[in-house]
């Protein structure tokens, strides 16, 4: 509605941030950081993507039920990542093949 | 009905009004394109049922060549592809979009007093959906149907059968998307929608346990689309992300299944948890027992029902650690589903009981749907689970469940909504006996599966060793008086539409806002806004509003 | 030939008669509750039966405020008995799927739609398996293409049977006679012939029965010829200048990998280097090891798998076994 | 979805607002079945990096990493094309916000235009999985695997960018028809949710196929 205008400004700030973002990822995948290189990444894509979702697609300023349906959404995510960790990543504990 | 000495205008004598919406519009054409939910309602009745009978006549082929342990009625190919098309058919084209797009879909914009669902060129958009679904299919069906099991396992999906699978697939991903569509229509409807004084705590428990539904079909839906995809993918392209062959994992086309496909079992029993909380209050005339207990527990089912997939993987070469895991939060599932039962058992007591129909049919679906959960805590136990995977024990589990639990709370609902639905009364006598005899018929058919499962009977087999013969032939024989049983309602119900005496508005006496308008409802449901003064199930019921219903 | 009683299948081993106790105890649970659920309703269906036409119902939830006490009751008892089941039921899986040290080890292939069998002495049986009573019985199971499960109701254990990687399942007879084997996953057009029979003999007969039967090389002597006649034997020797790692006593080890992790040198690791040599290289070799994809059986995987087992680490090369 | 109701108030809603509100509700119930929808894949992708880390690496460095950025940065400079487009229907300026689509709908394309040279590329490097793949480096089965999850994972997404794009034709021409007004424009607004989405997707895909591990 009208009263939610964002002024052209914030955009083009948000834009701006993306820019740097990115090249800070594609910066930090040539720097040998070991295994937390995925975190790294993973972690400045949640920052652009939270950024996307936050002004871009107006859920500051939106009802306050449109965060709780994408957290609840990404928490059935998150669920069906854990419990393939969980599967996949105890295989073998009990030392029997196939268990 | 308030008595009118001289008829309204646009009423009929008995005060009903003479326009509502089966007969505001004439032709095929205005059905095809209705976007009234009422209608839109009617067109998924006729839809379901008939793939119902389709399944149901595989249902009775399959018990048929189980009478003798030879196999020798059909060739083993024919009955793969018997019961996996009776699986399929069933679970989607009539368990998953029964209740919630029929009863759901009728019934959710007048329990909140709104004049039609948020979206509803959506509404009419996911019924075709449903038809272009069931139409992909059909099609396959004709083409000799697909031998996999409904489950679709790789490698034997993927790169060993020959059948149609990707035609079903593609059916089914599309029923899929009717399914999302129907479910994001409830949320928003009812977050968005309720009427003047509609609180969350004054909504009846069919609302609530449909949004309970509608998040399971929003959230586990997608993820068995892209599991079909990637098996369709796998047959056509050259991918090998389930192939062993090809370095992938079958076991991972399980976990994708099943995290759909668990919870979908909730998408079939908790719209008919909500159709019998709604029978039960009704018919022993007082509020439930626990409102809130009821409430939260439809949505703790459908939580929680997220969390047990693997239950289903226990002996799939899954790692013992996360079988422990599934099974622990299985047992927890159990909790609410015994709350519900209790609570429904606990509101009989000093109530003001009747034995109509519908009320039959609701407490048949306590008895089994009580027997269905209690070996449903069996089969989530790791011990027990070993031995009973996969044999018949599991099949009169689900069956007790989806036949005993979905089936009986759908058909108690439709004779419960059935006046409203058409504004016929249909008769009592048949009615009850037809709740009789499907629920003897059901009995007698899956209570020796039990038994034939414990004995080591596996499931999905066209021959079986002969000291197994005597249970299949009693299951069998269930079977003839379950079907009898359901061609009764489909005989009673189309003869009422034409000869059944008129409904009132409220032949039951029951509270809740589709009882307040007229029977059947006019286009727009209510002549003017509803407004809730009340929490539900508060007897003596109000009688039907004069304003509500006919605007004068 | 089969014994069969009416409602309980044969029990055979001690495995199945713990799974009937839980058994017990789960159904004594279902007939309570499901009889108190049933009794409650007819009762009170009967004694709260409507009696005029606007009779209505007495809600004793908001009256009385012991109600919210019934509820947790209700709840907490259920959730109680059900921790209870799943505990034991979790014990008794664990027994279930945990052989001892001891148990002869055999070896089951699945194909559409066989069960194929290999004895500890290399005797091999199509759809039947002869075990001698009292003695723990190992299977090392894979499949050829679909998923199977290798199921004998008188053991009371399912296990299904991968086309990916080795599954395990053991049994101790404690009689003798002769069971179903039935495969309970649905693999196909035949998936309800892909059964056979366990049959469990005493010792000696089980003795005079191989003994009468044509004998083939055992496993691992078969693995041996095929690792000579597949040449794997030119580079993994048991010399310094070998340029593929040594196996002796390599089973059982943590092997590193140039990727810098850790490996346990497990069946499934020997399978997969077999079929796939370049996917964990083994620290400080070169993937330059051909695949035996398509070359090698299932059958001749394991036996080729039971052959390296066997290898015991030789005293003089214990420095060039990798660690 | 926000197909319901272009010009004013549909029958079956009180008000503008709730109207509006069920749109932006319904819209992004939809999104989180999209979310839902590549999460499997992206399961199925983490799953594998993670069981065979080093051939992903191996495969994942063939891919050009200046076709990934510049795409990147095309996508995101077309969500702030969309998100000033939506802006203008906000505002009631029909014309401003056409042009602001057409912008997208030309940097959507450009996406669309790199990624068939990207893919083009991966056919002339047999990298294609099938008969003809062929990969330098040990482990060809597992680095096959890596190929068909990027061709599910780019191509899926492709496919939502080609529907996309036909969305935001379609909601161009009506902007400019000035069908849109402050009061009611949940189609465009709906239009751009899915936009975006599109691009937040590209925002996981890009470091997860590309990045990770490029030293």
């Amino acid at each position: 509605m009208p009263a939610h205008v964002r002024p052209v400004k914030d955009y083009i700030a948000v834009f701006l941030a993306l820019m740097a973002f990115t090249a800070l990822t594609v910066y930090a995948s040539f720097v040998d950081l070991g295994p937390a290189s995925t975190f790294v990444a993973l972690g400045i894509a949640a920052a652009k993507a939270t950024l996307v979702i936050l002004y871009f697609m107006h859920v500051k300023g939106s009802t306050r039920l449109v965060p709780v349906v994408i957290l609840s959404g990404l928490f059935f995510l998150f669920i069906l990542f854990l419990f393939l960790a969980a599967d996949y990543g105890t295989r073998g504990w009990l030392g029997v093949p196939g268990r | 009905m308030t008595a009118a000495a001289t008829p309204a205008p646009g009423t009929n004598p008995d005060g009903s009004p003479r326009v509502h919406y089966l007969n505001a519009a004439y032709g095929l054409k205005s059905w095809l394109l209705t976007r009234d939910h009422k209608r839109i309602a009617l067109l998924y009745l006729v839809s379901v049922s008939v793939f119902f009978a389709l399944g149901g006549l595989m249902a009775v082929l399959i018990r048929m060549e189980l009478v003798t342990p030879a196999g020798d009625l059909f060739q083993p190919d024919i009955y793969n592809r018997l019961f996996t098309m009776h699986g399929v058919l069933m679970i989607f084209f009539f368990l998953i979009p029964g209740i919630p797009a029929v009863l759901g879909n009728f019934l959710i914009p007048l329990m909140i007093g709104a004049k039609d669902l948020a979206f509803p060129r959506i509404n009419l958009l996911s019924w075709y959906l449903y038809s272009i679904g069931g139409a992909f299919t059909l099609w396959a069906l004709l083409h000799g149907g697909v031998d996999t099991g409904w489950t679709f396992y790789t490698p034997l999906s993927t790169n060993y059968v020959t059948t149609s699978v990707i035609t079903v697939g593609v059916g089914i991903f599309i029923a899929g998307f009717s399914s999302i569509l129907t479910g994001l229509n409830f949320v928003v409807t009812i977050h968005r929608m309720r009427a003047p004084g509609l609180t969350w705590f004054r909504l009846p428990l069919f609302v609530w346990s449909h949004y309970a539904t509608a998040l399971i079909q929003i959230l586990g839906t997608p993820v068995v689309a892209i599991a079909i995809l990637l098996v369709a993918a796998e047959r056509t392209l050259h991918v090998g992300v389930f192939d062993p062959k090809l370095g992938g994992d079958p076991v991972l086309f399980q976990h994708l299944f099943w995290f759909y496909s668990h919870p979908a079992v909730y998408i079939m029993i908790l719209p008919s948890m909500g159709v019998v909380s709604e029978l039960i209050a009704t018919f022993a005339r007082k509020p439930i027992f626990g409102y809130k207990f009821v409430a939260f527990a439809s949505i703790g089912i459908a939580v929680l029902g997220f969390l047990v997939w693997g239950h289903h993987m226990f002996v799939a070469g899954q790692s013992i650690y996360a079988g422990v895991v599934f099974s622990v939060l299985s047992m927890l599932v159990a909790v609410p589903s015994a709350i519900k039962v209790f609570n429904w058992t606990a509101t009989l007591y000093k109530g003001s009981i009747s034995w109509d129909t519908p009320m039959l049919y609701a407490l048949g679906f306590i008895g089994l749907f009580t027997i269905g959960g209690l070996t449903g805590v069996m089969l989530a136990t790791l011990g027990i689970d070993a031995h009973v995977h996969d044999t018949y024990f599991i099949i009169a589990h689900f069956h007790y469940i989806m036949v005993g639990g979905a089936i009986m709370g759908y058909l108690g609902g439709l004779h419960f909504w059935w006046p409203k639905i058409t504004g016929r009364l249909y008769p009592a006598f048949w009615s009850r006996l037809s709740a009789l005899v499907i629920f003897i018929g059901f009995n007698v058919t899956f209570f020796p599966q039990f038994i034939l499962g414990y004995l080591g009977m596996p499931r999905r087999y066209h021959s079986y060793p002969p000291e197994f013969q005597v249970l299949n032939v009693m299951s069998s024989a269930g079977a003839t008086i379950l079907g009898l049983g359901y061609l009764m309602p489909l005989v009673y119900f189309i003869w009422s539409m034409r000869y059944g005496p008129k409904a009132p508005a409220n032949p039951w006496g029951a509270t809740g806002l589709e009882w307040q308008t007229t029977s059947p409802p006019p286009v727009e449901n209510f002549k003017t806004q509803p407004v809730v003064t009340a929490p539900p199930y508060t007897y003596p019921a109000p009688t039907p509003s004069p304003g509500v219903a006919l605007g004068d | 030939m089969i014994p069969s009683s009416p409602l309980l299948p044969d029990q055979a081993s001690d495995v199945a008669r713990s799974v009937d106790h839980l058994m017990i105890y789960a159904l004594s649970g279902l007939v309570f509750f499901s009889a108190l659920i049933a009794i409650l309703v007819l009762v009170f269906m009967v004694k709260y039966r409507r009696r005029s036409a606007d009779q209505v119902g007495i809600d004793v939830y908001e009256t009385n405020p012991k109600s919210h006490v019934l509820e947790i009751v209700w709840s907490v008892i259920p959730l109680t008995l059900l921790l209870i089941l799943f505990g034991w039921g979790t014990k008794v899986f664990f027994d279930q799927n945990r052989p001892p040290a001891d148990a002869m080890q055999y070896w089951v292939t699945g194909r559409q739609w066989m069960w194929k069998i290999q004895h500890p002495d290399g005797h091999r049986e199509i759809n039947e398996l002869h075990v001698p009573v009292g003695r723990a019985v190992r299977l090392r199971m894979i499949s050829e293409d679909v998923i199977h499960d290798f199921f004998v109701p008188a053991f009371r254990i399912h296990v299904d049977v991968l086309p990916s990687r080795y599954t395990t399942y053991w049994f101790k007879a404690n009689r003798t006679g002769t069971f179903h084997l039935f495969c309970g996953q649905y693999c196909g057009t035949e998936h309800s012939r892909m059964v056979g029979h366990v049959v469990v003999m005493e010792p000696r007969a089980y003795e005079a029965w191989l003994a009468g039967e044509k004998t083939g090389p055992s496993a691992v002597a078969s693995g041996e010829e095929l690792f000579v006649a597949k040449s794997c034997n030119t580079c993994h020797r048991p010399d310094s200048s070998a340029r593929a790692p040594i196996l002796n006593g390599v089973f059982g080890t943590q092997a590193s990998l140039n990727d810098g992790t850790k490996v346990l040198v497990n069946e499934d690791y020997i399978r997969e280097s077999i079929l796939n040599p370049a996917a964990k290289v083994v620290f400080g070799y070169q993937p330059i090891m051909p695949t035996f994809k398509g070359q090698v059986s299932e059958e001749e995987l394991i036996q080729l798998v039971d052959y390296v087992k066997s290898l015991k680490a030789a005293p003089t090369t214990t420095a060039e076994a990798p660690q | 979805m926000a197909t319901e109701a272009h010009g004013t108030l549909a029958h079956h809603f009180d008000s503008l607002e709730q109207q509006k509100d069920s749109a932006v509700l319904g819209m992004w119930t939809f999104l989180v079945t999209e979310i839902l929808f590549f999460g499997g894949l992206f399961a199925a992708y983490g799953l594998y990096r993670s069981l065979y880390p080093e051939v992903f690496r191996a495969a994942s460095h063939t891919l050009s990493i200046q076709l990934g950025t510049f795409n990147t940065v095309v996508l995101i400079a077309s969500s702030l094309t969309m998100a000033l487009a939506v802006r203008g229907g906000q505002t009631g300026k029909g014309k401003l916000s056409a042009l602001f689509l057409v912008l997208t709908l030309i940097l959507g394309s450009t996406f669309l235009v790199v990624k068939g040279f990207e893919y083009h590329e991966k056919f002339v490097e047999h990298h294609v999985p099938g008969a003809t793949f062929h990969f330098e480096g040990p482990d060809a089965v597992h680095a096959q695997l890596f190929f068909s999850l990027y061709f599910l994972m780019t191509g899926l997404h492709a496919l939502h960018m080609v529907v996309g794009i036909a969305l935001v034709a379609y909601v161009a021409k009506r902007a400019a028809g000035g069908a849109y007004t402050p009061e009611n424009h949940n189609f465009l607004e709906g239009t751009g949710l899915y936009w975006h989405f599109v691009d937040l997707v590209w925002i996981f895909l890009f470091p997860l196929l590309y990045l990770i591990g490029r030293h």
